[in-house]
């Protein structure tokens, strides 16, 4: 059984892979739109937010980042009706069953891709989470590998792009060819789903594909050695850079955590309506650099903002036992969007010279 | 006889009346604001041009947009930007979906009690106010409800433009920084559309109210144009004739402090009191006002000049009905285009009167090259109609002077309700 | 199944406990089961949810809850009467080795609320005393207006050996409720810190388990104390508490560096969590 | 069930928040009747101040000392008393005025000031003990809905307590301070207006106050980076938090 689909695994389909026409794959996307939800990045002004589409031709597909994930937007959301309560002589409750139409997320780049994965394991795990559940169920997911390595980027380090190397959890692979895609087909659905001919794909375009990687690898400006860093940090649990950048730096604003595509903690707020009779029970996202985030009767278990700085930093590059992995996909977001720019891998670096 | 209103209810700050009677003749009366003064022209000094309509707001709960509109106007003045004919119009909504709301406030909720004994839905402790009771039978959940449907469309217009309804954000020096899309504008069409019948209910309701007989002698000033009903430009006319420009204000009014009271009072240099206003605007600029709202006027027999300052309330239904229908007719022509931009800052002053709405308001700014306030001046409308006030007062407890002490106290608090004045802001 | 949605329970009564602490016993249709050191989520409409150990064996689906009044769920659960309906859903958690530990000597040792969820330890090590080996309790509370389940002493009293201590002693007013008279306003225990009670104890240590629940820094002077009488790290286990949403490793309010106190926990062996940064152990 | 009885006080400020509370759009209905009002100034003749009051409303900047005497009674009086709106909780925009040295607004206003009795600005905390917060300039609706509905409810409300930061990435904003350059104040302020500012495309000036602990210092450097000026930063940091420990830390600091 797939555990995503809930598939019987039949026989195994072809991870086929083929050359098409940018074109052809554009006019093959807008024939969906009458059974799906498009959702791609668009550009808005100078920044690229991932959207609902009205047609292909919206699509930017040279995009570099943006400042939301798309797994994070549409699959987990930043917000969530979860329960509606009536309360008269009885209590009822009344379960607000998630949206699940379908969709179709086009150019998730490799660092968003695994970000969703890592979202599955959260939110798939011993406990299901019906909400992501159905909606992961009916997105499909049409990969991008990079063409363009920006500021912030450091997926090379962490092995999360800049091309996408997983292999299952998602359904589509582009790689952008010029006027062509090379696309490769990763899950059943998007085997039956994608009709499309195209040209196959041989030797010489699988090294042209490598060739594509190997020059975007030599272009990251910014990296970060993970090799041992479980330990180090350990050892280095009061490390003076955690005071001095969180009280020089750190706004304890929690940008870095709102934006990070695999922060996943959240808060469950209820509301009651004014007259007393009904509440609405959803949940929103919550971040851990937020000094109620770990308060509890009597104490707080990070009183102090390098405590919290540290808890988000760590969870990120350490305390990968986890979920086996390292919480970054090296999407660069954090340090982007956060207003003074506190850069994760420079904190590595600083631990790492002591 | 002492009689003495320590705290004037359901007027939008603190402010009391003293007066003395003896043998049966009135010997002295005063009209104390005591509520504490807030220096907003000292700590003004030294803060910088964009930041003065987000402070200026702050003077006033109830007609935030007004100080924001006429401190935006004066400093753009100042620095020599002209605004252009789309940011003078959606200012001009702004405007006016702010009298509306705050017409319907002071209706509904300060003056309607007097008449109608709608403070007992507040509790039980407190008795019902006395009767000058005619109308409202029953009908109170009814009028609420109207009020909340009315509230709830002018507030509409003021959030989609400005980001709230109360100390709005959007509208800075230089325009708005954001406008909202053609939908959301045909919504809040839709919104003013719904409460036009309402509207006409709300005339109605008050021309029926039993006001005291009563009249004042004053000269009733509001700004003029030749081109609209004026509310954020024009020259100054009053009820003698007297035609001023706005940049001549310093010349002819002139503010004085009032040793009992920390609100200042305003008159007209060698001329006296004046009275500013809907009952003044109606005076003053019938004539301009949207056909409707004539209409809405002549159905209940609204006479020009009338000296009844009790009368403010139905100057002020008839203007609510005038800024729906004049606000739907400039959201209808609005057009999305680009409504900001960026101001150069030089040394300058520059002044702006428009009318707020309980009356003509007026700033004036001095501003370094830095774009820093150097001065500031800020005359309101209950300083302009301070004096008037005042002298209402004894003229109306002369009239009355047989009446019992709580009939005649009432009476006082009425008059000063119906004059509208807002404390808070004379105190700014 | 989705999780967040909780079931309602009916309150079969209350018994005031000690100051602001309730315990309420509670039904529920459906079956249910949970092991000691087990939580549920408890909770009203429009107050939220608040983690909450069981503090007593579930049977016939009745089981019990001790609940300190600290703040807007626990305040607002304190002013429910008999009869109303409060909403749960659980269990959840790990609870206490307590099989893994048959045939061995206990050590059990709470401060506080910490005993709530150490009661249904002594519970079910009295139903069936022969499969254990010396069992203690070891208790401390503020003072003798805050201890817990005093009432239920005498009969424990019976089967594992107590050693109680209070911080201090009130003598206003005078104790009746809990039962026996005497001086020290009705106390007959002893007065001072838990961990001073350690010494008075003797173990086994290789043959020792300690269970432990109270504040982290009680907890953390008494797992010193017990590794200094030789005890191995591996042999004490300690009961966290952090701020929960969810209570099943969604919401990550309650991690402790990489570990779920929710669902990794809130039952640790002093090994799994010796040391953690932004904890007191 | 009896209905609870609820004061509203008003000290120096524009009484937006008895608007906001009294025009509280499709609520007032409920929330004027499902308390009893005994004293609200705006609302309503006579009343009685003296209480006792199952909730008060304390709205405006204490300016004056006869208003600390007149809210230590109140205080009294109240089973919980909250502050409500930027004057009461900060100081607010009145609190300006304690960035200028002594006398020196009062003379630029008025000649005679032998009438004039104001003392420093300060926030109501700064006098009596507060059981809540409810935050903005005007009160934001969520909080004061979360006011009325926890004290008929009889629970201990939650207030929103994260930066405005929060609110505008829960929004999808694009940060106009990290995007466009604009000096906003959102990661430093308190949440409860829906990031309104950034959604309207311009700067938060803070209008709701400091959020709990906020590094002032650190979005100051941040601000001095960009090109501000000290005197620019003081401005920022004063304009609704002249009275409270997050801001003066940096007034302190770019001052000489
Ligand atoms: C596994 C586990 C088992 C537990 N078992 C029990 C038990 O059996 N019995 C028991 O009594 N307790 C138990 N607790 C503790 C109990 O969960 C807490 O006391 C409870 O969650 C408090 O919730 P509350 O909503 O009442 O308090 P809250 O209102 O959440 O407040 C608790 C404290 O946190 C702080 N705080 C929280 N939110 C805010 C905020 N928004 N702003 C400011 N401060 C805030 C305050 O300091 C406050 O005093 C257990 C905890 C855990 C983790
Ligand atoms: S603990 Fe912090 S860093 Fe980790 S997922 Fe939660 S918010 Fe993000
Ligand atoms: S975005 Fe930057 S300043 Fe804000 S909490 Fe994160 S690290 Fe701190
Ligand atoms: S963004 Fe800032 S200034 Fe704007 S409304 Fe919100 S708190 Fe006030």
């Amino acid at each position: 059984m797939c555990g995503l689909c809930g598939e019987l695994a039949k026989a195994p389909f072809r991870r086929s892979k083929k050359l098409v026409p940018k074109e052809t794959f554009f006019l093959w996307l807008d024939s969906l739109r009458k059974k799906y939800k498009l959702i791609g990045p668009v550009k808005v002004g100078s920044q690229t937010v991932f959207k609902k589409l009205n047609s292909s031709k919206e699509l930017f597909m040279e995009y570099e980042s943006t400042m939301f994930s798309p797994g994070k937007l549409f699959i987990y959301k930043p917000k969530e009706d979860l329960l509606r309560f009536s309360i008269n002589d009885e209590i009822a409750i009344d379960e607000i069953p998630p949206i699940s139409e379908k969709q179709v997320i086009i150019g998730v780049h490799p660092c968003d891709t695994n970000a969703i994965l890592y979202l599955d394991k959260i939110f798939l795990g011993a406990y299901k989470d019906p909400y992501y559940d159905v909606r992961r169920k009916n997105t499909i997911i049409i990969s991008l590998n990079c063409t363009k390595v920006s500021l912030n980027c450091f997926c090379s380090s962490v092995g999360a792009g800049p091309f996408l190397k997983a292999e299952a959890g998602y359904d589509m692979l582009l790689t952008d060819f010029e006027d062509k895609y090379l696309i490769e087909i990763k899950s059943r659905r998007a085997e039956e789903l994608f009709n499309i001919k195209g040209k196959r794909v041989g030797a010489s375009e699988l090294r042209l594909k490598s060739e594509k990687e190997k020059s975007l690898l030599s272009s990251f400006k910014k990296t970060i050695n993970v090799e041992g860093l479980d330990e180090l940090f350990m050892k280095n649990i009061e490390h003076p850079v955690w005071q001095y950048t969180a009280e020089e730096r750190c706004l304890s604003c929690s940008n870095c955590v709102m934006v990070c595509p695999t922060c996943f903690c959240y808060d469950i707020v209820d509301e009651t309506s004014m007259d007393l009779k009904t509440v609405r029970r959803f949940r929103h996202l919550d971040a851990c650099q937020d000094i109620r985030f770990a308060e509890v009767y009597g104490g707080n278990f990070r009183q102090r903002r390098a405590a919290r700085l540290r808890q988000f930093v760590s969870h990120k590059l350490n305390q990968t036992s986890q979920y086996g992995v390292l919480g970054t996909v090296g999407c660069g977001r954090c340090i982007t969007w956060c207003p003074t720019g506190i850069d994760l891998t420079e904190i590595a670096k600083e631990i790492q010279k002591s | 006889m002492k009689i003495k209103v320590d705290y004037i209810a359901r007027v939008e700050g603190e402010g009391s009346v003293k007066f003395n009677i003896e043998g049966g003749k009135l010997k002295e009366l005063k009209l104390n604001i005591w509520e504490p003064p807030r220096f907003f022209e000292g700590f003004l000094v030294g803060r910088k041009f964009d930041e003065v309509p987000d402070i200026v707001s702050r003077i006033c709960g109830i007609c935030p947009v007004s100080h924001m509109t006429t401190s935006i106007r004066a400093i753009e003045k100042a620095v020599g930007f002209i605004p252009s004919l789309e940011i003078k119009n959606l200012r001009k909504i702004m405007s006016l979906s702010q009298i509306v709301a705050s017409h319907l406030v002071h209706l509904y909720m300060l003056v309607l009690p007097d008449y109608h004994r709608l403070d007992m839905l507040f509790s039980r402790e407190n008795p019902p106010s006395p009767p000058f009771t005619k109308g409202g039978k029953g009908g109170l959940l009814e009028e609420i409800k109207r009020l909340i449907r009315l509230k709830e469309a002018v507030n509409n217009v003021t959030a989609i433009f400005g980001g709230r309804p109360l100390h709005p954000v959007a509208m800075v020096v230089g325009g708005f920084t954001k406008i909202p899309s053609r939908d959301e504008i045909g919504k809040v069409i839709k919104g003013l559309e719904s409460i036009k019948g309402d509207a006409l209910d709300t005339v109605k309701m008050v021309s029926k109210l039993h006001y005291p007989d009563f009249r004042n002698n004053t000269e009733y000033v509001s700004i003029i144009s030749k081109d609209d009903y004026a509310v954020n430009e024009g020259t100054i006319a009053s009820s003698s004739g007297i035609e001023v420009e706005e940049d001549d204000y310093l010349s002819w009014f002139q503010e004085e402090e009032v040793p009992y009271s920390n609100a200042k009072r305003t008159v007209m240099k060698g001329r006296g009191s004046i009275m500013v206003g809907a009952l003044s605007r109606l005076n003053i600029k019938f004539g301009m006002l949207h056909p409707e709202a004539k209409k809405a006027a002549e159905m209940i027999g609204f006479k020009i000049l009338g000296k009844n300052p009790f009368l403010n309330n139905i100057a002020q239904a008839v203007e609510i009905v005038h800024g729906i229908w004049e606000c739907i007719e400039l959201l209808d022509a609005f057009s999305i285009g680009n409504y900001f931009f960026k101001v150069n800052v030089r040394e300058g002053s520059g002044s702006a009167l428009t009318e707020a709405p309980r009356g003509m308001l007026y700033h004036q700014y001095e501003l370094n090259k830095k774009g820093i306030i150097e001065r500031a001046n800020i005359v309101t409308p209950t300083a302009h109609n301070f004096m008037s006030l005042e002298e209402s007062l004894k003229k109306l407890v002369n009239e009355n002077i047989d009446k019992p002490k709580n009939e005649l106290s009432l009476l006082c608090e009425m008059l000063v309700r119906a004059y509208d004045p807002c404390f808070s802001c004379s105190v700014h | 199944m989705n999780q967040l949605k909780p079931l309602k329970a009916r309150i079969k009564d209350i018994k005031l406990e000690a100051e602001d602490v309730k315990t309420y016993i509670l039904s529920i249709e459906g079956s249910f089961a949970a092991i000691p050191g087990q939580f549920n989520m408890v909770g009203y409409p429009g107050v939220g949810e608040a983690p909450i150990s069981f503090s007593s064996i579930v049977r016939n689906k009745c089981f019990e809850h001790t609940i300190k009044a600290v703040g807007r769920v626990t305040g607002f659960l304190n002013g429910l009467k008999k009869w109303d309906k409060l909403l749960i859903r659980g269990p959840y958690g790990r609870g206490w080795p307590v099989n893994h530990v048959k045939g061995r000597d206990i050590l059990l040792i709470a401060g506080g609320v910490g005993l709530a969820p150490i009661r249904p330890v002594v519970q079910m090590i009295l139903a069936k005393r022969e499969l254990f080996g010396d069992v203690s309790l070891i208790y401390g509370a503020k003072n003798e207006k805050n201890a817990l389940f005093m009432n239920e002493f005498d009969e424990w009293g019976k089967g594992i050996s107590l050693h109680l201590t209070v911080d201090e002693v009130i003598q206003h007013p005078p104790v009746s409720r809990l039962g026996k008279g005497g001086n020290k306003g009705g106390w007959k225990h002893n007065v001072g810190l838990v961990t001073d009670l350690l010494d008075k104890i003797r173990i086994k240590p290789e043959n020792t388990f300690a269970f432990i629940c109270g504040p982290e820094i009680m907890m953390r002077f008494i797992c010193r104390g017990l590794l200094m009488m030789g005890i191995a790290q591996s042999q004490l286990y300690v009961s966290l508490e952090r701020r929960m949403k969810c209570g099943i490793a969604h919401c990550g309010h309650c991690q402790h560096f990489g570990l779920f106190v929710c669902k990794d926990g809130p039952v640790f062996s002093y090994d799994e969590v010796r040391g953690l940064p932004d904890g007191l152990l | 069930m009896e209905k609870p009885r609820l004061g509203f006080f008003k000290y120096s400020c524009c009484a937006g928040c008895e608007f906001q509370f009294m025009y509280f759009q499709k609520h007032i209905i409920e929330s004027i009747t499902s308390f009893d009002i005994v004293y609200a100034r705006m609302l309503k003749r006579g009343g009685n101040p003296h209480g006792p009051f199952d909730i008060a409303l304390v709205e405006g900047t204490i300016t004056e000392s006869w208003q600390v005497d007149e809210l230590k009674k109140i205080r009294e009086q109240s089973k919980q008393l909250f502050a409500i709106g930027s004057c009461a909780i900060d100081g607010g925009i009145p609190a300006i005025k304690s960035t200028m040295p002594e006398l020196e607004a009062e003379k630029k206003v008025y000649k005679d000031l032998s009438t004039i009795h104001s003392i420093r600005p300060h926030s109501v905390d700064a006098y009596i003990k507060v059981d809540g917060y409810i935050r903005g300039c005007p009160p934001g609706e969520r909080d004061l809905h979360e006011a009325l509905a926890s004290v008929l409810t009889g629970k201990k409300p939650a207030f929103l307590q994260y930066s405005v930061c929060v609110e505008c990435k829960l929004k999808g904003n694009i940060c106009v301070l990290v995007a466009y350059n604009m000096p906003c104040m959102g990661p430093v302020t308190n949440a409860g207006c829906g990031a309104l500012c950034p959604s309207m495309n311009r700067a938060c000036y803070s209008c709701f106050g400091p959020m709990k602990q906020a590094n002032g210092p650190a979005l100051a450097r941040k601000f001095r980076l960009m090109g501000l000026s000290r005197e620019d930063i003081i401005r920022k940091f004063t304009e609704f938090g002249a009275d409270t420990i997050e801001f003066r830390r940096v007034i302190e600091t770019y001052e000489d």
